[in-house]
């Protein structure tokens, strides 16, 4: 498949800016995470795009390994939201202040 | 180079033994009566050893009396480089006598953790005598922060109220001055070793370095600023009356007889000799500083409420009028200077000794709370007198024979100079009579028994009583000791009308 | 013989030592005997030694005391025809005077301090005495200066006598800080301090040079024989023991700023404004003195005054050059002033401790002897003719006469004047303490003097009466003495010289009819503003606390509180709370929102990505 | 693959994307977003990467949506979704935005020409062993990750019974 590299990684970008964007913007605890994955798949997308281009299999090697920090991610956030929500009832990320010291 | 060829390392094995003192007292911690019994000997051994390295080699040569000489860190150019001169060696003895006296005038006085106490006291002295001894400007600085560490402890821990506040303020005055003079060795070893190519700490390698003059400037005056801070001088003084308050006796000892000599014998040892142009551009205001402290410091101690920080501000004036000494930069006032830095370390160590025992007796420092002690304790009343007669400069006792030539020497650099130097010695009078009267003199405030001078403390204060008196006789003898090696320093020597 | 000169001022020394390690454990007298034992023994080298100082004397070097590159301090003792005198009289009028303390301190506890600083006062007054280079002599001087201080305030329990101490040492310790600075300048420019080889360089001296160190020496002097400006300390140094003023502030310690003048007159005469400002000082000095004694109530304060005054005419004479006159006028004023004050001692101690003479009065019917001794001697502080007193101050006013010059007419004037209230306040002394009916409160005095007390009274006596013979006017015996020291004086015609005695002779008498008429039995009256102005001296004190003590207590407190306090510390911690402040800014950027975290991140990245923007489109 | 089926794939994903990220509904969410992994699979194996591609789906969409999906269940009361404040909105859209623009401009400068490459396959077999032998350090490296990650998602996520109520 024939694609330019620099379709695929404004593709990429794209996704990636939405995914920045759901982390950044949303409140809950659910929709950063969600927006975690979009930006790590938005990587291994790029990755694999380069791989295509430079005729390398590196890139897949690392998409590989990237898959395996967004299962590991997603499993600790997940059970982060469990805890959050069990202790405070809610998946308000704004909610989280005990840190505040003063 | 050395006078005596000998391979036995004479001084390494001095600068170390009061680590085997250090480390044999914080193990016996748990027993402070050997701990006691330790410090004692370990200091009597110290001072048995340099009083005999004293006395063999006192008759004093040109060259090095002792050198030793051993790769450290060939990486950097740093040597392990001890050397020994007149001057260092009498120095030396008196940090070793110094030594005893601290530890006998603290004995049952500890408050807490006996054998820590004597082993930080121990570590000092091996700190001090590091100093005295190194040649390379690394060990010199290494030495220059360990004699810190102990004095702190010991003013944070065995101090009176404000001792955190005291212990802080030491440390910090100090430790700004050295960062200084660290960044002024470092730069001084890099700029020789571009010049000439061979990267060394040595001080007499560093001495001949070519330097454009904004640069040599900015070094000496990093160098200078962590010596003034040690000697002290006027604006950078404030340290010492706190650090002397909250110290216990036996810092107080220590800091006011060596660590004040350390900031001399540092300016004289390495600040003048590595930067002679600058250095003697700033003499007149060394004399400038020194004389404004003298005055600055009788004002100061003349206010005092405590008798304590009544002395340790004397200190300032005292060691105001040793820099008038040291910048009139001929063979008398030098000679002055380096003879008062002993005479004041003897007279002051012997003063704060008292003062741990008029404390000890009557419970206060203060001046309402003291008075009549003459009738009570006449034995303590009669050395506290001498004391302090030797301290005021009472011609016959050590201090007045040290002022003499370096008001001699001050005149001879510039009549205006000693003429007001001279003034000084009506405020050392004011200081020291209020100081009189409101501790000897006058109705006592209770007329319960006060014990008089105990063995032990009888012990202490009559050798020092004795120096008094020899020095103030006799100053001859110790002057021939250091007199070759100042005269072998590359100061630029302004001789005067003989 | 001569190795014996050293044990003169070494006795007394060794006595005091004794006295100090034995003194507790010895009898209660033993104190007294052994100082003046030692005193005595002194006095006995010295006469023995006596002739040997004729002509050049003799010389002793024990040891080099200080010495530096350029500079010597030997510890050396010069026994000549001006220092063998001076040293005889010290010696005999301190035996004297320790005899008479031996009955005075009988009861007091604690005689061994007592006797051993009188005798270490000994041992300095003979070391400024003997010295032969300025060094010792600045060694006894201050030593000298120490011992007056430790003895002033011997009864410390009383805060006064011990700030009268205090002011004694401050107000000296001035003049030595003078005398030093002279010393430094004649150490640098002739590089010697030995006296017979300043005396000889001096002409070498720049003219300037020379009359800056006679003025410097001249306030040394001042400063140690309590002349103007530094004389406030003397009236209080009465608060000490009798003993102590009639020895340290009558024959000695006050005498050895004029010995100190007198010994070095060469080096004086070498700028003639030095020399008219001693004998002016000298001069204004004895008027202002005995004008304060004439108002004074105690009766040691009027004889300080008048010692304050007597001295002035000894520094008189040596500002005239007359070195032999004012020697002559040193040791015969030694004599009766010793005696007048032990003769005090002895009417305060009748008086119960009565020290206010115009609460005495009568003691003429119960002590006759005492009141004889008295009258000796009055006559001699008045200069009664034939006594020895009108011969030594007739001396130097002659020396001020035939010098000639409106400048020293001035002083002579000055010097009759004073002789005629000399003689008015010695016999208003007279009068109120031994003639009149008592007014002391007639409750039970003590009726006896110890003997020691009286004894020593006699041979002074005799010495102040008889002392005129020493130095008869027209080539005395002091005078070829000291010829090879001093000028001698210029032979003043016949005719002067009778007539000034005769002129001395009516101002005695003119005094003595005054001080009848007044002070004859006449209730005292009431003070006038006036005399309580002369009784404090012209509140001289005053002036000195408010100009110079109390700015310097107020400049002290100022450095403690204000420069070291808030500048120096202020400045500091200032610095510091500043730091500390600053770090509080700064934490409160992370305040534990999550939200502003994931900002943070976002920012870092946009961040980041701008930096890459600008170096890859714009290299 | 050719352009236009790239581009085709690529739209559905960032159409699903935009929906999934403004959904009030958690589930409809992560429904969204399975939609958008199933097109990046497509666009992968078009790339030439048929075993990523296969994983993307199998991992991606299969394990870690269901896995939200199953989380999403057992939470009770489903999360609440309160309405975010406009002008809250307003500083993370700027920085999101600021981010995507900078980006784009990036990839857009950046551009090497190098249109219509021919097609670039990598056969699964040849990806295995590169990822076996060559980045064995890599897959020992993340595996540690994993294991980590297992025991922390064991520790937070265990119930604690009675669940203490904190403040």
């Amino acid at each position: 498949m024939n694609v330019p590299l620099e379709h695929a990684l404004l593709l990429a970008t794209a996704v990636f800016g939405i995914g920045l964007s759901c982390a950044l913007i949303r409140r809950e605890l659910l929709f950063v995470l969600l927006g975690v994955e979009i930006m790590l798949c938005a990587a291994g997308l790029a990755l694999v795009a380069g791989s295509a281009a430079w005729r390398q299999p590196d890139g897949q090697v690392f998409w590989m390994l990237l898959l395996a920090i967004a299962a590991a991610e997603v499993a600790v956030g997940l059970s982060l939201l469990l805890h959050l929500h069990r202790r405070r009832r809610t998946g308000d990320v704004d909610e989280l202040r005990s840190l505040r010291g003063e | 180079m050395a006078l005596y060829e000998t391979t036995f390392p004479w001084l390494s094995l001095v600068l170390f033994l009061p680590l085997v003192g250090a480390l044999g007292s914080a193990l016996l911690a748990r027993w402070p009566a050997a701990c006691r019994a330790l410090s004692i000997f370990a200091s009597l051994a110290e001072l048995g050893v340099v009083a005999w390295l004293f006395l063999v080699l006192r008759a004093g040569g040109d060259g090095w009396l002792l050198f030793e000489d051993h790769a450290w860190i060939p990486a950097f150019g740093i040597r392990y480089t001890l050397g020994l001169d007149g001057l260092s060696l009498t120095l030396a003895v008196l940090t070793a006598f110094l030594q005893l006296v601290a530890v006998l005038s603290s004995l049952g006085r500890e408050k807490t953790r006996v054998g820590l106490f004597y082993a930080l006291l121990f570590a000092m002295e091996s700190g001090i005598l590091g100093v005295f001894f190194s040649l390379d400007l690394a060990l010199f600085y290494f030495f220059w922060e360990v004699m810190l560490i102990p004095m702190f402890f010991l003013i944070g821990v065995w101090g009176h109220e404000r001792r955190r506040y005291a212990a802080i303020k030491f440390f910090l005055f100090t430790l700004i001055g050295s960062l200084l003079m660290l960044l002024a060795i470092v730069a001084l070893v890099v700029l020789h070793g571009q010049d000439t190519g061979q990267y060394t700490f040595s001080l007499l390698a560093l001495r001949g370095t070519q330097l454009n003059d904004g640069v040599s400037h900015a070094l000496y005056f990093a160098f200078l600023l962590a010596f003034i801070i040690k000697v002290p001088l006027f604006p950078l003084h404030t340290w010492l009356p706190d650090a002397h308050t909250e110290a216990p006796t036996a810092g107080s000892v220590i800091l006011a007889g060596l660590l004040l000599k350390t900031g001399v014998y540092g300016l004289l040892r390495i600040g003048l000799p590595l930067f002679p142009g600058p250095a003697a551009e700033s003499l007149p205001w060394l004399a400038a500083l020194g004389l404004v402290g003298l005055f600055y410091g009788a004002a100061l101690a003349f206010a005092q409420k405590d008798i304590k920080r009544l002395i340790a501000c004397s200190s300032v004036a005292h060691m105001g009028l040793l820099a008038v000494g040291l910048c009139s930069m001929n063979a008398a006032g030098l000679e002055g200077a380096v003879l008062q830095a002993v005479n004041h370390g003897i007279t002051t160590g012997a003063l704060f000794c008292m003062i741990g025992m008029i404390e000890a007796r009557s419970g206060s420092r203060d001046f309402e709370r003291l008075g009549g002690l003459w009738g009570r304790a006449p034995l303590l009343g009669g050395f506290f007198l001498f004391f302090n007669l030797a301290s005021m400069g009472v011609p016959g006792l050590n201090n007045f024979a040290g002022e003499l030539l370096i008001l001699i020497g001050a005149f001879r650099a510039h009549p205006l100079l000693g003429a007001l130097a001279v003034g000084g010695m009506v405020f050392a009078a004011a200081y020291t009579l209020r100081l009189l009267q409101g501790v000897l003199w006058g109705p006592p405030r209770d007329e319960a028994p006060m014990a008089d001078l105990s063995a032990r403390e009888a012990l202490t204060l009559l050798p020092l009583a004795a120096l008094v008196l020899l020095l103030g006789l006799q100053p001859g003898w110790l002057q021939e000791v250091f007199r070759q090696s100042i005269r072998a320093l590359p100061l630029a020597l302004g001789g005067g009308a003989p | 013989m001569e190795a014996a000169l050293p044990l003169i001022p070494l006795l007394p020394l060794l006595g005091s030592a004794l006295i100090l390690l034995l003194g507790r454990r010895l009898p209660p007298a033993a104190p007294g005997l052994i100082a003046t034992a030692t005193v005595a023994a002194s006095a006995a080298v010295c006469l023995a030694l006596f002739p040997l100082s004729a002509g050049e004397g003799i010389r002793a070097r024990l040891f080099v005391w200080i010495a530096a590159e350029g500079f010597a301090a030997p510890f050396g003792l010069l026994f000549d025809p001006l220092s063998a005198p001076m040293a005889l009289m010290v010696t005999a009028v301190s035996a004297l005077i320790h005899l008479y303390a031996t009955g005075y301190m009988r009861e007091d506890p604690s005689r061994v301090r007592f006797f051993v600083l009188f005798n270490l006062f000994v041992f300095a007054m003979l070391l400024i005495v003997l010295a032969d280079n300025l060094a010792i002599l600045f060694v006894g001087w201050e030593g000298v200066g120490f011992c007056s201080y430790a003895l002033i305030g011997f009864w410390y329990r009383e805060p006064k006598n011990a700030a009268a101490g205090q002011k004694a040492f401050l107000v000296t310790r001035v003049g030595d800080v003078f005398l030093l600075i002279a010393m430094l300048w004649l150490a640098s420019d002739l590089g010697t301090l030995g006296i017979r080889e300043i005396n000889g360089a001096a002409p070498a001296l720049p003219p300037d040079t020379a009359t800056a160190i006679g003025v410097l020496l001249l306030l040394g002097a001042a400063g140690k024989s309590a002349q103007l400006p530094l004389m406030t300390w003397l009236p209080d140094a009465m608060a000490g023991p009798t003993p102590v003023s009639a020895l340290i502030h009558a024959a000695t310690m006050v005498t050895a700023g004029a010995y100190l003048l007198c010994r070095l007159n060469p080096l004086l005469l070498q700028s003639p404004a030095a020399a008219a400002a001693v004998a002016a000082i000298g001069a204004l000095t004895a008027l202002y003195a005995a004008l304060s004694a004439l108002f004074q109530r105690e009766i040691k304060r009027v004889l300080a005054y008048s010692t304050m005054s007597q001295v002035g005419y000894m520094l008189l004479g040596a500002g005239l050059g007359a070195v032999g006159a004012a020697l002559f006028h040193l040791i015969v004023h030694a004599f009766f002033k010793a005696l007048l004050f032990m003769a005090a001692g002895c009417v305060i101690h009748l008086f119960g401790g009565e020290n206010d003479i115009t609460r005495m009065g009568g003691l003429k019917k119960t002590k006759r002897a005492l009141f004889w001794l008295f009258v000796a001697g009055v006559l001699c502080l008045a200069g009664a003719p034939l006594t020895g007193g009108f011969f030594s101050k007739d001396a130097i006013l002659l020396a001020a006469l035939s010098r000639g010059g409106w400048f020293f007419a001035l002083l002579f004037g000055l010097g009759i004047a004073t002789a005629l209230l000399t003689a008015v306040y010695s016999f208003r002394l007279l009068y109120l303490v031994f003639l009149g009916e008592r007014r002391a409160s007639p409750d039970a005095h003590p009726h006896s003097v110890p003997r020691a007390m009286t004894v020593p009274l006699w041979p002074l006596a005799a010495l102040g009466l008889f002392g005129g013979l020493m130095n008869l006017p027209g080539g005395g015996l002091l005078d070829g003495w000291l010829l090879p020291l001093a000028a001698p004086p210029e032979p003043a015609s016949h005719a002067a010289e009778w007539a000034l005695a005769a002129a001395a002779a009516l101002m005695v008498l003119a005094g003595w009819a005054l001080a009848q008429r007044r002070y004859r039995g006449a209730a005292p009256a009431p003070e006038t503003g006036a005399a309580r102005a002369f009784r404090s001296g012209l509140f001289a004190d005053e002036l000195y606390q408010r100009a110079l003590v109390r700015p310097f207590k107020a400049f002290s407190r100022f450095c403690r509180r204000v420069v070291d306090g808030r500048v120096i510390d202020g400045g500091l911690e200032g610095g510091a709370r500043l730091l500390a402040s600053s770090g509080g800014w700064l934490s409160r950027l992370s305040n534990g929102s999550v939200s502003r975290y994931r900002l943070a991140l976002g920012l870092g990245l946009l961040g980041m990505l701008g930096w890459m923007m600008v170096s890859v489109l714009w290299p | 693959m050719n352009l236009v089926a790239f581009w085709i794939f690529g739209g559905t994903a960032l159409l699903a994307l935009v929906l999934c990220v403004t959904r009030r509904n958690a589930v409809h969410a992560v429904l969204y977003l399975l939609g958008a992994f199933l097109a990046i699979a497509a666009i992968l194996f078009g790339l030439g990467a048929p075993l990523p591609a296969a994983w993307q789906v199998l991992v991606y969409a299969g394990a870690i949506l269901v896995l939200f999906l199953f989380v999403l269940m057992t939470l009770h009361p489903p999360p609440a979704m309160k309405p975010r404040r406009a002008r809250e909105l307003v500083l993370p859209a700027l920085v999101a935005a600021g981010n995507l623009a900078g980006a784009l401009a990036l990839v857009l400068a950046g551009s090497g020409g190098r249109e219509g490459l021919p097609g670039y396959v990598l056969p699964p077999a040849a990806l295995g062993r590169a990822l076996f032998a060559d980045a064995w350090i890599g897959v020992e490296a993340v595996s540690f990750l994993l294991l980590f990650a297992a025991v922390g998602a064991f520790w937070l996520g265990r119930r604690e019974d009675p669940p203490k109520e904190r403040p």
